[in-house]
Formats: C-alpha cells, structure tokens, sequence
C-alpha cells in the first residue's frame, strides 16, 4: 500500500511515529504546539500537541537558547527535534550549533553523544531579505555535523528517520516551496514535491546522493528546490537532444562523491546549480571537490548556476531575477555541452 | 487633556484612521491576490505607533519589524511609497527591495524594519550612542513586541542603554502573543514593565497602549528625559491585535471573548468617543477625516499599481556604497 | 554547624586545599613552559565548587566554562585525569582533545567546559528538561561569572527554566570581574540576586561565596527545591580570583587595596581558623592533610607527565559516533 | 623614515590615527580600554583609553548586543571599529552581522550605509576548539560584506585604514600567531610579521592580492598564516628547482582574480593553502572560480592544502597534525609538479 504525501505531511506523520515508537524523542521550538495554532510555521507539527501533550515544547523566541535546550537534553538521553521557523534564525542559534553541537563528541574525546535533530526552513518565497536565505553553506562545512537537503516527500520521511535514530547531530533543510503546506500557509510559487508513501517502516541513508533522471552527456547536480528546475531542465534539454543526467546530491554533508563519481566519469560534464549566492556556496565546495577526485574525466570546466551575489530581493520581478531558473540551467548546460 | 489644541488632536485621530485605513485595503488587496509576498498588519495598535512618534522629530530614529506599517506612517513615510514598496515597485521607499517586512526611509528618521525579532533593539541602542557621543539632543526609539522580550538582543541592547544612559525610548508593543503564543508561556511574570525595572534598573511604565493620549503623554515624558541625559526609559504599551498575525491567519489561538472584550477598546472608535464627549468634533468632522483619507489613499493606490517595477539591472546595485 | 560530622567538614577542606594545591601547581609548571596553551584558574573560588558539588550526585550534571579545573575537582574527576588532559595526554579526562577550557567527563556529571562566555546556560537548562521529562529527581547546575549575565544565552537559558519550572541551579560565582572589566561597568544594578528575581520571577539568593559552609547549604537548599519539582533556583555567590584571569595576567586592573581585603577573606585559610575555632582540627591534622593532597598531586604529576600523546591517527576519531 | 612594527602596534597606531583625523570614528569591544587592562584580547587597543577616553566603549560580554550597537551608531553618522577578542565568537554576532550589517543598504534600497569595521583574530592556538577557528569561510560569501586578511603590518596599516575610511561593512582578519603582541600576551609558536611602515598615509585596497614572491612553476594561494608557511615551502622549494610564485590572497571577499588569474596564466598549476577544514573552505570557492574563469590554462587539477574535516584538537601534537605545515605543503606542490 502507499499513500500520496507532500512533504509537510510526511514529517508530520513521521515525526509521530518516531515519538511513538522511542518516548525519548521529544519536539522543541516556536510556534509547534499551540492548540489553534499553525504547527509550526509551515504546518509540519500541526496537531501533534493534541497526541503528545509532554512531548511538544513550545519555546519563547529564543533560537540561541532553544538550541542550547536541545543540546543538553539530547546529551543526557533525549533525542530532540528542534525547529527554527526560517533557516534565517540559525544565525541567532549558530554558537549552540557550531561551538557545541558540533563538537561536545569531540572535545569530550568521544564521551558525549548529542543526537539532535535540526529542522530548518530556506528558500527565497517573496518574504524579503530576512526570510529567505539559503543556509546550507554556513553548516555543510562544519565538522560534527550531518547535513541533509529533502526534495520530496518520499525522502523526508526516510531522511527524518535516519536522523532521529543517528546518535550524531543531524541538520535538515527543507524548501519553503516544497512543503506542499495547506490552507493558510500554503506558498505561491509552490512546485509538487509529493510522492507515494509505502507503509513499511524503510529509511534514507543521509550520505548518499540520488540519481533522479539518468542521462549521458551532461551531469546536473541539484538538491530542494533547484532539482526541481534541473529536472524540468532535463526535459527540455531531451528535446534537444542533449541527455542530461540529474542527481539529487540530498546529502550535502558527507557529500557522496561514489555516485557523483560515476556520472562525472560517465558524462564528463558537470553543471551545478544552487539557490544560494554563487560565491560561497557549497557548489563551490563540491566543484573543487569533483575537481580533485575526477579532474581528468571533465571535458569542459565544471559550470556553476547560482543566484546573484546580492542580499534576496523583495520584489518578484528581482527575486526572479536572482534565483536561477530554468531557462538558465538550460543555458548552462548547453554552453557546457558546446565546450 | 485640556491642554491639547482641537487640531492636534485631530490630528492624532487622522493618523490613526489612516493606518487602519491603510492596512484594511492592504488586506484587501493581498487577499485579492494583488500583493505579493505575505504582510503583518497591526489594526488594533494604532495608539501605540501614533502615540510615540507624534513627539519624535524627523531626525529622530525608530526601529520597527515585520509589523512595520504603522510605524512607518506614524514616523511621516506616505501611504504612496509605502503602498509602492509594498507592489515591489521601484518607486517604493526601500525601491522594491525591501517589502512589506522592512519599510522604512533614512531621511525620515525609520530605519528600514528588522524583521529579527528582536533584531532592532541593540540597533537603536547604537544609534543613541551615536546620538550621545555626538552630543545632539536626538532619541532613538524601538518598537518591538511582547515575543521579542525574551530574545538575547532584548537583554543585550536595553543592558547596553542601561549602564550607557543613552538616549533610548523602548517601546514594547504587548499585544498578549507572540505569533500564536501567549505571554504567559514565554514569562513567569507577564507585567514586562515590572520585569524590566528588576532587571535592568531603568524607569519603565506600563499603560493602556489603546489610548493615544496616554501613550503620547508617557511617549512625552521619556522622550524628553532622553533628551535631559536620562535616559533609557522602558514603556510596555498593552494593546491587542484585531488581525491574524500574518497573512490569512485566523487567530484561533485567541479565545473569543478576549478578542470581543479587545473590540471594545479598539483605539480609534474609542478616541473618537473622546473627540465627541469633549465636543472636539461630531460625526460629520470624523466622517470628513475618513473621507480625506480614504480618496488620498486612492489615489496612491493608483499610482502604486501603475509604478514601474525594477528592471533586472537593478538586482545588482545598492550592495556596496 | 553543629549538624555535621567532623569527617564532613574536613572533607570540605581537603576538597578546597585540593583545588587550590591543583591550581597553585599547575600555575607553576605552566610559567615554567611544562604545559601548552593557556590556562584559567580559581585561587580564592574553591569554596563555590566545593560547597555546590558538595550536595550534587554524581548522576547530577554540571557546565562549567574556560575557568573549570576546580569544578571538576569538585564534581569528582581525579586530579590525574585532568593533569593529563592538561598535558594533552590520551589518557586526559577528554583524550587530549580538549584542554583546559573544556574539562569534563560524561561519566561523572560534568559535560565539557563550555568556554564560550553564557553557552552553558542554556545547555543547563535542556538537561533539567531531560530531567524533568525523564521524571527523574537529577538535578542540572550551571556555573559561570557575574560575566555572564550580561550574555543574550543567560537571559534566554534562565527564562526557559523558568517558565517550565526546570530542575536547574543557576551558580554565578561573582568575583567582581568580567576579565579585567569591573561589573559596575556592565550593569546598572550589581546586585545580580535582585536583578535576577525581578527579570525572571525565580527564587535567587545573594551569599559569602567564600564560606564554604554557606555554600554547601545555600546549594542543598536549592537542590532540594529542584528536585521536588520547585526549580529553578538562582545563586549568587560573592567572591573574588586571588590570580590572574588567564596565563600571565598581573590584573593591574583591581586595585591594590580591594585584593588586599579579599585575600583576608581567602576562603581556605578562613575555613581552616573555623575548624581550629571549632575543635574539629588543629594544625597537625591540616598539615597531613596537605601533605597527602600533595603527594597525590605529586603521584598524579608523574604519571601526567610521562602519559601517552595521542597518535596522529587519533585526530579524525570522534567527530561522529 | 620607515619603523619596524608588528600587526599589533601597526593596528594601534593606525587606528589612532584615524580617530584622531576623524572624529566620528571610535572603538567597541570587550576589554578594549580597562586601564591596566590588555587592551582587548591581543594588546590592539592598549591605552587607546588614555587618548580618547570617549571614544573607547567597553561593552559587557554581549556580542550580538555589541554588533548590533555597531550597526546602529553606523548608520546615523559614526564610524566604528568594533572588536570580538575570538573570530569564534562571531557566531553570537553572525544574527546582526548577516541579517542587519550586511543587507542595511540593499534592502533600504540603497539609503543606508553602514560604514563599519569589524575586527575578528582567528587561527588555531594550542586554546582548544572554541578559541581556534578560521572565520573566513562564513563571511567571504555573504553578499555586502568586504573581507580582507592582513598577514603583516604594511598590510595591516594600509588595510585598516581603507576599512576605517570605506563606507561599507569590512569585516578584517587578523591571526592569533601574527600580532606580534609582547607580554603577557605574547604567543607562543609566533611567527615574524613585522614590516618597515612608511610615515605617510598610505593605504592599501580591499580587493587587490599580493604577488609576494615571484616564480613560473606553480601558484600558492595563501593568507594569513599560511601565507607566512607557503613562502616557507617555496624557500625549500625552490632548492630543489621548483620555482613558486605565492600569491597573498588577502581580499577573500571581493577575490582578485585579476592578480591570481594572471599566475595562474604563467605557471597552469595551483595550490590553495588554508588554515580552516577543507570541507566548505574559502579555497573551494577559490578553486571553482579559477576553474570557471582560467580553466583552460590548468595544466593539473587544482590542489587544495587544508586543515582536516574536524574541531581544532587541543593537544600541540594533533593540532600540528591537524593543521597545514611546510612539509604538507611542500608534498603538494611536487605531486602538482609530477601530474
Ligand atoms: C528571531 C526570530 N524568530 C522568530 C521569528 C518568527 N516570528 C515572526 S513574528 C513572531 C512573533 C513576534 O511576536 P511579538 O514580538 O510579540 O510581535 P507581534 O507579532 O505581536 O507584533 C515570530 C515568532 C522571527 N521573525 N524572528
Ligand atoms: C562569548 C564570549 N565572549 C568573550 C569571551 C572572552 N572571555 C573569556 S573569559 C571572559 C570574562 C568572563 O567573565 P566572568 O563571566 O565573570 O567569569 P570569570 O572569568 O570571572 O570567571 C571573557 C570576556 C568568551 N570566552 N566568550
Ligand atoms: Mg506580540
Ligand atoms: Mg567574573
């Protein structure tokens, strides 16, 4: 038997039966658990309190300490789930999770365990500069950290899973516009990223990239929203007659560099596309690392498509601007293709 | 109240009127799908934006949030550009860039809103240190609301104003929740203005933040010992929020009765009530008033939707100086 | 002080000599280039870890910061463990890998130094959370100074507490200074107890951080409320660094006559003269206890000393489980 | 005339100088002006307090509280330099750094400005995890934000002055190991940076690398320390005939490719030395630029020299291990001479 989720309601139902089957997991942020509330700010925990009345704490606004909270529970055997209604906020929460999190295994020579689960929010959607960014690159790099990316609703629920039951601090990013929340927090601009859900209890790896749609001359990396558009790419490329293989790099910390490996030595062309600003991103880290691996597979230099290196404009006609789309992942490809 | 002058009492009531003005048609317009992105209205809270800015001067700063709409009007920015900013136009006050969660204009005395909560605090504080060290007599004033009071950025930047005596006004705008949480939740001790007293060891005053007279005379007074060099002064402004808190919220969270019991101080029919008791103004002045309002606010509606947006070059510009 | 045993009261005292015979030692071998890093000690503090820990369970947990060698003393980590992490040793309390400022081990009840100023806060608070989840009676007590207080992560750790009545013991051991910066400069109102109280709403309570009878019963006192579901509770214990706050610091910023007065409240010497007083020791049983905390430390040096260095391989364990 | 100075003194001087020409600059920070204090963490500030008592403002340990003051006083007319004593505890300012700092002017729509200096010391120093990192990563790709790396005390002056007089955010890194401070806070594992400074008021640009020795077989890319251990490796190197230039790449955030792109024309192999975890590194970004923009020149793939995937190990023997030395960057540059 499945079920067609989106990925709100994936988490949702995951996140139930996770704190259904170990009484040590337990939710933590704002905003979760309020009776009439939203669940959260897109709907994920909507309706938990009623079930797990102990088991939801609803914090004040307060990211620096609500992140601290989860790691010290989940270091003497609780095994949290925060939340941070945008990704934005970790800046605020970002000395709990880089200066503790990360490292109470290590600086305790491998005493402490901290299995913390991070949920957080990115994604430019019309809501200005402090509501939008993508945050990957301030955590993909930061030892102690598992940092995973979920494009569908199928991979939320076993990507969740995986993270609640890892004995390591786990960062997931989610996509404003994947959600496919409804009612009122539903987004404009939203794309479907619902999936059948089988009903037995099966998990994601949170290391391994996914192939999405398989090709020969032209490898696209992608993760959230920008997989979407690299997808939707593909099919225009297939009409051109370029064959693009698409891979969901999911995992963006350990990256998987075995299936990345196995396309760029097939494709030898590589074009990775990114919501975040260019400069920095974590593009950037995967290019110099596909370089390294598979330097004298490339046929032409890797080619990156990312968002401007601006702050995220309000206005949709610059926010559209800023973040890449189709047509440019198209471009991309096909000045790759011709090199 | 015998010491104000018909017209600027008058005048706080248009103010008033025409922020709600503003937000109501705003709603309308967004929920008409008009709009993009998602907005924060503050009807209900018009007291407390008017109050305080009508004893600021132009080179006095505010600070606001996500909830900035008031404050904007309240601090002289206009319905047209703001109602531009809000279509992304680049004739609004931030040129489209900022939206809805951070209007503001520089050379009005609002920086643009920080949609942080909490973010603002420790900013105004700066900027009353710069007002201090460059021995001027100009305040700076935060608005925040009840939610921001547990922040580090709330306990950071009052401390710094405290043992500074700088000249800051901060304005906690408690309108019992933060998003759907209520105060009590968040706080052992839900009067704010009493836990900032103890802990800070600055002058604070709690009040009806629904009567724009009473905010205005509390807004007064620290103000000018801001002014004096002693400051900070701390006001905890209770008011409510008669809108969702974002979008298409609908405030179940709020029990019913509290809301019904909130109508009943809505600040604007209730200084209207005033105006006519003191026999400041009758209907037909009020009616008048709304009238005004009501076709100034067409008007810019009009140019607002017929404002060019940004074209793609601009993406690029106003990063750097 | 009737109450207690005599074996207790001289266990009090050999745990503060231990501290301080630790401290002094270690001061020692640091100037003489033996040890790497830097290093941030207690001198004058031991009567705050000792009275604390002196109530705590070993299943109770602490967070200390950068100045942590005598909290772990205290909270039962042998000085041989902790020599050796000072050394960078494998067999150190955390393998090597984490030095002075982050002493800890799980299995006693002392989660790693957290030596960001505040960061222990709130991780206090989310293990009385656990606790309190757990519906177990273990207690969580954070250690930091009156520096703290200043930290957005205080104000937002100690109100988490708050509202849920967590089984936390808030310990600011306020020995007058942030580094070389006096707490007058830093907040309006230096009684921390009443400025805690009043800002959070929780019982706090201001004491002679120097008499390590006060202390052991402020804290039981404390404990005992947390335990039985009345938490948090806030202690300020008044004292004073008889050192410098790290490495070679002259602390030319305390003025001659202020460490004058507090090296006549040096809580050692003071708790020895009570024992004498009392009739509980003369100066033959302090002596040998001396001479035994000595030649454990001596013992403990040897074996420091000559303790293996982690091996190369030994830098990519333990980042992950 | 010229003087011999370290970073230390060459900073002190510098700024008050800057106060004195210009009184609208100050400085903010912890400790920075205690009479008989250090003045800050690394001597920078030392009686600074003495000449302008004013204009020193001490702050409580509150440094999201401290930056975000900063940001305020900024933007109505002063010009402050604000110091965190650790680069770590940027994470406690990341929230006002990013969010506010950073997108004042973008999202006013170009009204604001935010003429601010932010001074962070960074690298690894025997202090254990929470006193070592290398900042540089989590700032050189945030939009609105210049960033630059001083490596001597030419530098330093000439960078520090730029910044103080530039009307945008710069935030400056300095290194622990460089100062040259004396005393009681002098560093042990210290490594010369003095330079002979020139009386007049020169300056040194933002966004300019600096050839720091001249050669034809390979490009080292470095700052800060390993800038100081790469002209080391190149000394060695060159005694076995290989002829590296080393490049200072000192602006990380505008990147002068103008000057790297130019070496790397030369010589078609690069080594990027970096102090912080190569995963996520300011080289991958690097890396993947020179790809996009000089690929065709490269004549191997480009190698990168950083420090391992973990916190920063306390014990001296890991932490060397952990840490780039001459030797592993000798070994890199002859495996890119021989590919
Ligand atoms: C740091 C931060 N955390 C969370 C949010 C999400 N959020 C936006 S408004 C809000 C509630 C704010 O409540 P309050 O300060 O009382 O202001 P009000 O909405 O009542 O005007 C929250 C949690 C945010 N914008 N910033
Ligand atoms: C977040 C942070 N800011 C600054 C520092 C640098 N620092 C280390 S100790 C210290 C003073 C701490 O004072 P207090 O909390 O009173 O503790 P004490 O040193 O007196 O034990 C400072 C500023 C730090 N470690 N962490
Ligand atoms: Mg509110
Ligand atoms: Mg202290």
């Amino acid at each position: 038997m499945t079920r067609r989720l989106g990925i709100a309601e994936a988490l949702r139902e995951t996140i139930a039966e996770e704190m259904e089957r170990d009484p040590r997991v337990f939710c933590i942020g704002e905003d979760i658990g309020i009776s009439g509330g939203w669940g959260g700010a897109f709907t994920v925990t909507l309706g938990l309190e009623e079930k797990f009345p102990d088991r939801m704490i609803n914090t004040p606004i307060a990211e620096l300490g609500l992140f601290g909270v989860a790691c010290g529970a989940a270091m003497v055997g609780m095994r949290p789930i925060a939340d941070v209604q945008y990704g934005d906020f970790l800046f605020l929460a970002a000395d709990q999770v880089i200066n503790n999190i990360a490292k109470m295994r290590y600086m305790s020579g491998g005493t402490a365990t901290v299995p913390l689960v991070m949920r957080a929010p990115i994604g430019a959607t019309g809501r200005g500069s402090q509501h939008a960014q993508s945050l990957e690159r301030y955590f993909a790099g930061v030892p102690g950290i598992k940092v995973v990316a979920v494009s569908n609703a199928y991979d939320a629920k076993g990507i969740l899973r995986s993270a609640v039951r890892d004995d390591n601090p786990v960062m997931i990013f989610e996509h404003k516009l994947l959600y496919g929340s409804k009612g009122a927090r539903a987004e404009s601009g939203a794309v479907d990223a619902t999936s059948d859900i089988p009903d037995e209890d099966y998990t994601v790896p949170l290391d391994k990239a996914a192939v999405r749609r398989e090709g020969t001359d032209v490898t696209i990396l992608g993760w959230l929203l920008m997989l979407h558009r690299s997808l939707h790419a593909a099919e225009q490329l297939a009409s051109e007659g370029v064959s693009a293989e698409v891979i969901d790099v999911r995992s963006l910390a350990p990256i998987d560099y075995e299936t990345i490996g196995a396309s760029v030595r097939k494709t030898g062309r590589v074009v990775l596309v990114e919501e975040g600003p260019k400069t920095g991103s974590v593009s950037g880290e995967i290019a110099a690392g596909i370089l390294e691996r598979f330097g004298e597979y490339l046929q032409c230099p890797i080619c990156r498509v990312a968002s401007a290196d601006v702050p995220v404009p309000f206005t949709p006609v610059l926010e559209n601007a800023y973040r890449p789309d189709t047509p440019r992942i198209v471009e991309a490809v096909r000045a790759a293709m011709r090199s | 109240m015998l010491q104000y002058s018909p017209d600027f009492l008058l005048d706080l009531y248009a103010r008033m009127v025409r922020i709600r003005h503003f937000e109501e048609s705003v709603k309308f317009m967004f929920l008409e799908g008009a709009l993009p992105g998602t907005i924060h209205q503050c009807q209900g809270q018009e007291a407390t934006a008017v109050g305080v800015c009508s004893v600021l001067r132009n080179d006095d700063f505010i600070t606001s949030t996500f909830r900035g709409h008031g404050h904007a009007l309240a601090k002289g920015l206009t319905v047209e550009e703001l109602l531009c900013e809000l279509f992304g136009a680049s004739t609004g006050c931030c040129k489209g860039k900022g939206g809805s969660m951070h209007v503001g204009n520089m050379a009005k005395g609002m920086v643009p809103g920080i949609a942080i909560v909490g973010g603002g605090i420790p900013v105004a504080a700066g900027m009353a240190l710069a007002f201090k060290m460059q021995k001027t007599d100009r305040v700076a004033v935060s608005f925040f609301g009840d939610g921001a009071v547990a922040e580090g950025a709330f306990h950071e930047g009052v401390n710094m104003a405290a043992i500074w005596n700088l000249p800051a006004v901060f304005v906690c705008e408690n309108n019992l929740y933060g998003a759907s949480t209520h105060i009590s939740q968040v706080m052992r001790d839900t009067n704010i203005a009493r836990r900032v007293a103890g802990g800070y060891g600055i002058r604070t005053e709690q009040l009806d933040g629904n009567d724009v007279v009473a905010v205005h005379e509390a807004a007064r007074a620290a103000v000018e010992e801001c002014r004096a060099g002693s400051g900070p002064v701390f006001l905890e402004l209770l008011t409510y929020r008669l809108t969702g808190h974002s979008r298409r919220d609908p405030g179940h969270y709020q029990p019913k009765e509290e809301r019904a019991a909130w109508s009943e101080k809505d600040p604007i029919p209730r200084f209207a009530q005033v105006l006519r008791d003191r026999g400041i103004a009758d209907d037909s002045v009020l009616e008048a008033i709304a009238q005004r309002i009501a076709s100034e606010f067409d008007e810019a509606v009009e140019v607002a939707r017929n404002a060019p947006q940004p074209t793609v070059e601009d993406l690029l510009t106003d990063v750097f100086v």
